[in-house]
């Protein structure tokens, strides 16, 4: 079983070797990029399962890249929440290349596809390293892989808006890159080091070290600011609406169903895995200081969600809230709590994805973006909207979905600080899913019962079954990961003891 | 432990990239900002990284340069007023 | 309290942060996206300069072999160089993406100005 | 025994399984639907049934998915006393309305969905009867409000919309704050089940209060008790009177079961008495009783006027539990067991009316009884049930209710008495009236329903309604038998004794 060890470094080669493969043959023959994509993103997701499989026998996986051992060579560390994510970025990146099949062909120029399935790749690519890497520049590089890729997947439409909004998602998402860089900049100068594992090590002495404690919050706080663009936290999610809703939307998936969560695991990584949770929690209130301002994210974010009448931009602000939800359980920094937070990664994904490509299926159908206009869909798209529903359903946090197992780990968690903070989080929790039920139940009324336009134009006009097909997938396992809570809890649950050091 | 390039050469950078952020011709910035590139490029030189500087004066001065050049050729060369 | 002799033996630094902020403010307060991105690109350079200065050793030499070697030579730290190409690499290609769709906005919107550009939205 | 464990799991999925065949049958053939329903709703009825011998030695019926939920909280049942008679006396009452609606719904659009939804709900409110723990009772509790509120909104008019939205939103609201109240019981003690008596024992201090009222407000919301019940009033009326026999008849029953199961379960009796919030409880009862038959008074919509009577009659339920006796228990479960057949019966009437007829208001039903004899029969048996007259089991249950006050003591036994005389006394004046000017009235001169021919309705909308009127009558006169041989049990299990 000698290839099992080299794991790691396959669930980030193969997304990153189809990028390069991929313009090739698709000069060659356009048909070929779809099947090769998916098949690629297969293999991805296959390797992530056996990854996590070996994670779980075998506990923390360290591999050194070119036989060097840490801290000269790169390392790539992949433990229980790095696989974690591994699985669930393979997984949602291989139901939109499904999807995009179809989807593309009909909303993208025949120019592009060859460009938009390279891109996919090296965004994948990005997403898997960044995941697995042990190595906090070789992060930074990941990251400008996925970014880079993401700005240009977002404007690859052509479109008016979308330029633009890709513009202002690469306008800041550059200088959270190089914010991140300054920060990665001063935990070098302070212990000559970039390795992870070798950082919080090192680090550990310096904490209350007069100068030194300075220079490390200055560090922290660059970390804080350039991870929190990239993962859209609020107040720094201004870029996201634009650019969640204007990209084509099986990109709009990934992007709000994984990419914003790599940029959760970057502020995880560096809140619990660089810097010790004792340090971020106790000795200076980090944690509960993005704990409020996830808060402020959930109930800011349900808020504009409302009173958005644009459908994708409306699931767009509905990410904001719900990185909040994410950010809140890992910032409350207790066993329930983080272990909620990295649950929810998993369920928003599965929820959120499937949210985007039905949007793109009306979309591909019909053409109508207004939430107004979707009366009478029901019956034209029946499958669609049933799986449209039961995500509402997830995302609102309904039993037996698997929204209500985050959110039961999330109220958990706040309550477990016992503080009073931890009862305004709750009440935060417990009025963002209230909110998110308002402005889910409006679409779901609009499409159920409310009378069409037109009554004669009604007719069954099912989505094509290439699309059909990962969006029902997505749909079943928001309410398969609901009754069976505890396959994406085997590895949530160790993940957030590891990093909590519990 | 610091004593590579001249204080001199810092002076220049910061008045040079002011000079680029103030100029209303998209231009002139860009001369003025290929500048900026090739001093920076040789106080990494002073400070002990050739290799980082040379790529610098390629890549800073000499690609970039290019490319906004290209860019305002294809755009508006003066900045419009805000108002 | 205050070392003042650690505070200006460190200009380099003092120069980092000003056009660190230079950068920054050309960036949040400039209206012309060109400009935008220039402003990104002082920014940058500016956070070489740092990795560059703290890999400096005072009587280092480069980390190359024709100094003759010899366990007497100090070396400056390679890794922030080896660092810094990729992060030119990186910087070049936001850069270049950035000014491809300045082109694209230009030739769609007919202006640069990013306050225009709301109202058109 | 597998297959025994094994029932209530056969019983939540028949609802479920046949409700979704039914759906596709729909599209063929309408009978073909209504029939795979009703067999549904029989089929879950013969399987509760079969648990009855195993619950009768004394046993309970338990079933996990061990290996699915969360590692302390698997969603399990398990069948008691309790949960196997409301069981029983639901699953009866919805083959009945399954029967009922047939022909009702006929006239009515997006029939497959309205058999779908009510074949769900019922699912969903046996799953709630019969879960082990709160987590999993939360979860069907939940599926309830979603699925019912399908029924709310049937006719998809503005005004149902208004309604089924106050409905789906304040229940939303409440069911967070007793997922609130939940996640506080589980990190106090660390288990949700429900099997112990008073699993908070060993808890102290003002955060017994804060799940006490955490929790309550989601049981009492879907109770639909007074100061909850203001989506009740506009969200019963406007389904289709299937549905609205079964909104006011199980789905109230089912936030019933819950405040039972909250009180006696998760607090438990002797909490309670040290706690001295019986008396508060009590109070708010007498006012929900109040409240409901002051509201019934003023309405002129029939079936408004039968959703406010149910604020009343919830409140009865709510007080024979708070008074934490057990002949005041034991009343509470004769009034859910009397209110269940009652309240589907008459509105069952009130829709035979609308079918028949086209009445909704009451000043139109002069002179109905002549036209419309079993109906009126049936209204006029259900009716004084709710008012109380002595051989019908309204009676029986407020006899208990009496005696509960009783022993609770005699300034309370006073009071109570005081409420029961006046809300007997307003139920007469609203339910009274209408009697008497449907048999005894001539019909008005602007009468609008002339067109109705003497002939009542199809007999697959006479015999439920008749058969639950039967059921008021022998139950009634059998109440001292069935409350020794079904009742006592139940409420000695459920009190400890």
């Amino acid at each position: 079983m000698t290839w099992a060890s080299h794991l790691p470094i396959i669930v980030v080669l193969i997304p990153l070797l189809t990028a390069y493969i991929t313009p090739m043959l698709g000069w060659m023959d356009k048909r070929i990029c779809n099947p090769l994509v998916i098949v690629s993103t297969s293999f991805a997701f296959i390797a992530s399962l056996l990854l996590a499989r070996s994670v779980l026998t075998r506990g923390v996986i360290s591999y050194h890249m070119g036989g060097f051992a840490p801290p000269f060579g790169i390392a790539l560390v992949v433990d229980y929440f790095g696989a974690y994510m591994c699985i669930v970025i393979s997984f949602l990146t291989l139901m939109a290349a499904i999807y995009s099949r179809e989807y593309i062909a009909k909303e993208l120029h025949e120019s592009k596809t060859a460009p938009y399935y390279t891109l996919l790749m090296l965004m994948t690519g990005g997403m898997m390293g960044a995941s697995v890497t042990g190595d906090l520049f070789n992060m930074f590089v990941f990251f400008e892989i996925l970014s880079i890729s993401s700005y240009a997947l977002v404007a690859i439409t052509g479109k008016k808006v979308a330029i633009l909004a890709s513009y202002k998602y690469l306008l800041l998402g550059a200088i959270g890159t190089s914010f991140t860089l300054v920060g990665i900049a001063y935990l070098y100068i302070l212990t000559g080091t970039l390795n992870m594992a070798d950082l919080s090590v090192r680090l550990a002495s310096l904490y209350g070290v007069g100068r030194s404690s300075w220079t490390l919050l200055v560090a922290l706080a660059f970390f804080m600011v350039g991870y929190s663009i990239k993962a859209a936290l609020f107040p720094l999610h201004t870029w996201l609406p634009d650019a969640h809703s204007m990209a084509p939307s099986s990109i709009s998936a990934v992007l709000s169903g994984i990419l914003i969560k790599v940029g959760a695991l970057a502020l995880i990584r560096v809140l619990f895995n660089i810097f010790q949770p004792e340090f971020v929690v106790e000795t200076i209130p980090v944690t509960s200081m993005i704990s409020w301002m996830a808060a402020v994210a959930i109930i800011v974010g349900s808020l504009f969600a409302i009173s958005q009448v644009d459908l994708k931009r409306m699931l767009a602000y509905s990410s904001v809230a719900h990185i909040g939800f994410i950010i809140l359980g890992v910032g409350l920094a207790t066993g329930y709590g983080t272990t909620g937070g990295i649950l929810h990664i998993f369920n928003h994904a599965m929820a959120k994805g499937c949210l985007f490509l039905c949007a793109g299926a009306i979309i591909y159908k019909t053409g109508l973006r207004n939430i107004d206009d979707l009366a009478g869909l029901g019956n034209k798209m029946p499958f669609t909207m049933a799986a449209f529903t039961i995500a509402a359903l997830s995302m609102i946090g309904i039993p037996p979905t698997a929204g209500f197992i985050s959110k039961f780990y999330l109220g958990l968690g706040a309550l477990e600080t016992g503080t009073w903070s931890g009862w305004v989080f709750i009440g935060a929790i417990l009025l963002g899913s209230l909110l998110t039920a308002i402005f889910y139940m409006r679409v779901i009324n609009n499409i159920y019962f409310k009378e069409p336009l037109h009554r004669e134009d009604v007719q069954r006009d099912e989505t094509p079954l290439g699309m059909l097909i990962p969006i029902l997938i997505l749909a079943g396992g928001c309410v398969i990961f609901g009754i069976f809570p505890r396959i994406p809890l085997s590895l949530a649950e160790p993940a957030a003891k590891l990093l909590l050091g519990i | 432990m610091i004593w590579g390039p001249d204080i001199f050469i810092l002076a220049i950078l910061v008045v040079l990239a002011i000079a680029a952020v103030i100029s209303r011709d998209l231009l002139v910035a860009t001369v003025i900002f290929s500048g900026y590139s090739l001093l920076m490029a040789v106080a990494y030189v002073q400070l002990n990284s050739p290799d980082v500087g040379f790529t610098e004066a390629a890549v800073g001065a000499g690609v970039t340069t290019v490319l906004f050049i290209l860019t305002i050729a294809r755009t508006a060369r003066m900045e419009e007023d805000g108002s | 309290m205050v070392n003042f002799g650690f505070l200006l033996g460190h200009y380099n630094y003092w120069a980092v942060v000003v056009l660190f902020l230079i950068g920054l403010y050309a960036m949040i307060v400039k209206k012309n996206l060109i400009k935008k991105f220039m402003g990104l690109n002082i920014m940058d350079t500016s956070i070489f300069l740092f990795y560059i200065s703290m890999g400096d050793v005072e009587g280092g030499v480069s980390p190359i072999i024709a100094h003759g070697g010899g366990s007497d030579v100090i070396y400056v730290n390679p890794l922030p160089s080896v660092l810094i190409l990729t992060a030119i690499v990186v910087a070049i290609s936001t850069t270049a993406l950035a000014l491809s769709l300045i082109i694209k906005i230009y030739e769609e919107y007919g202006t640069l100005d990013s306050d225009r550009l709301v109202e058109l939205m | 025994m597998i297959i025994i464990s094994c029932l209530p799991v056969i019983a939540l999925l028949s609802p479920l399984i046949g409700g979704i065949i039914a759906y596709q049958a729909g599209k063929i053939s309408e009978t073909a639907r209504d029939l795979i329903s009703i067999v549904a709703a029989i089929v879950s009825f013969i399987v509760i049934v079969a648990m009855v011998p195993t619950i009768l030695n004394g046993n309970t019926i338990e079933y996990s998915f061990y290996y699915t939920a969360i590692s302390t909280l698997p969603i399990a049942f398990r069948v008691g006393p309790f949960p196997l008679f409301l069981g029983l006396v639901i699953s009866f009452a919805w083959i009945l309305s399954a029967v009922y609606s047939h022909r009702y719904m006929e006239r009515l659009h997006s029939r497959n969905r309205f058999c779908l939804f009510m074949s769900l709900t019922l699912s969903a409110v046996i799953g709630t009867l019969f879960a082990k723990n709160m987590f999993a009772l939360f979860i069907f509790f939940e599926i309830t409000l979603f699925t019912s509120y399908v029924l709310v909104i049937h006719e998809e008019t503005p005004e149902a919309m208004a309604a089924g939205k106050k409905y789906l939103f304040l229940g939303l609201a409440t069911g967070l704050v007793m997922f609130f109240g939940i996640l506080l019981v589980y990190l106090q003690v660390g288990t949700l089940d429900l099997g112990k008596r008073g699993i908070l024992d060993g808890v102290h201090g003002n955060i017994l209060y804060v799940i006490l009222f955490t929790l309550l407000v989601g049981a009492l919301f879907k109770a639909g008790m007074f100061p909850l019940h203001v989506w009740l009033h506009s969200a019963h009326p406007i389904a289709p009177s299937p549905a609205s026999a079964v909104l006011s008849g199980v789905v109230v029953k089912e936030g019933c079961y819950v405040m039972i199961r909250i009180l006696y379960d998760i607090f438990g009796v002797n909490l309670l008495k040290t706690m001295l919030v019986s008396n508060w409880l009590v109070l708010l009862g007498g006012l929900s009783i109040f409240f409901g038959s002051a509201m019934a008074i003023r309405q002129h919509d029939l079936k408004t006027m039968l959703a406010y009577s149910t604020v009343s009659k919830v409140g009865y339920i709510f007080l024979g539990a708070a008074l934490l006796t057990p002949t005041g228990l034991q009343g509470a479960m004769v009034q859910i067991f009397h209110h269940l057949l009652a309240k589907s019966a008459l509105f069952f009437c009130a829709g035979a009316l609308i079918y028949k007829a086209g009445i909704r208001d009451i000043d139109q039903m002069a002179g109905i009884g002549k036209k419309m004899p079993i109906t009126m029969m049936v209204f006029t048996i259900a009716a004084l049930s709710m008012i109380g007259v002595p051989p019908l089991v309204g009676f029986a249950s407020k006899w208990y209710i009496v005696l509960g006050a009783l022993e609770a003591g005699r300034p309370l036994a006073i009071g109570f008495g005081l409420v029961l005389m006046l809300s007997s006394l307003m139920n007469a004046i609203y339910f009274i009236p209408i009697i008497i000017n449907a048999f005894f009235t001539g019909e008005s001169e602007h009468g609008e329903h002339k067109e109705v021919r003497p002939d009542d309705v199809p007999l697959s909308m006479a015999v439920p309604m008749v058969i639950l009127a039967i059921g008021i009558i022998v139950f009634g006169v059998l109440s001292a038998t069935t409350s020794v041989v079904v009742i006592k049990p139940t409420v000695n299990a459920m009190m400890g004794l």
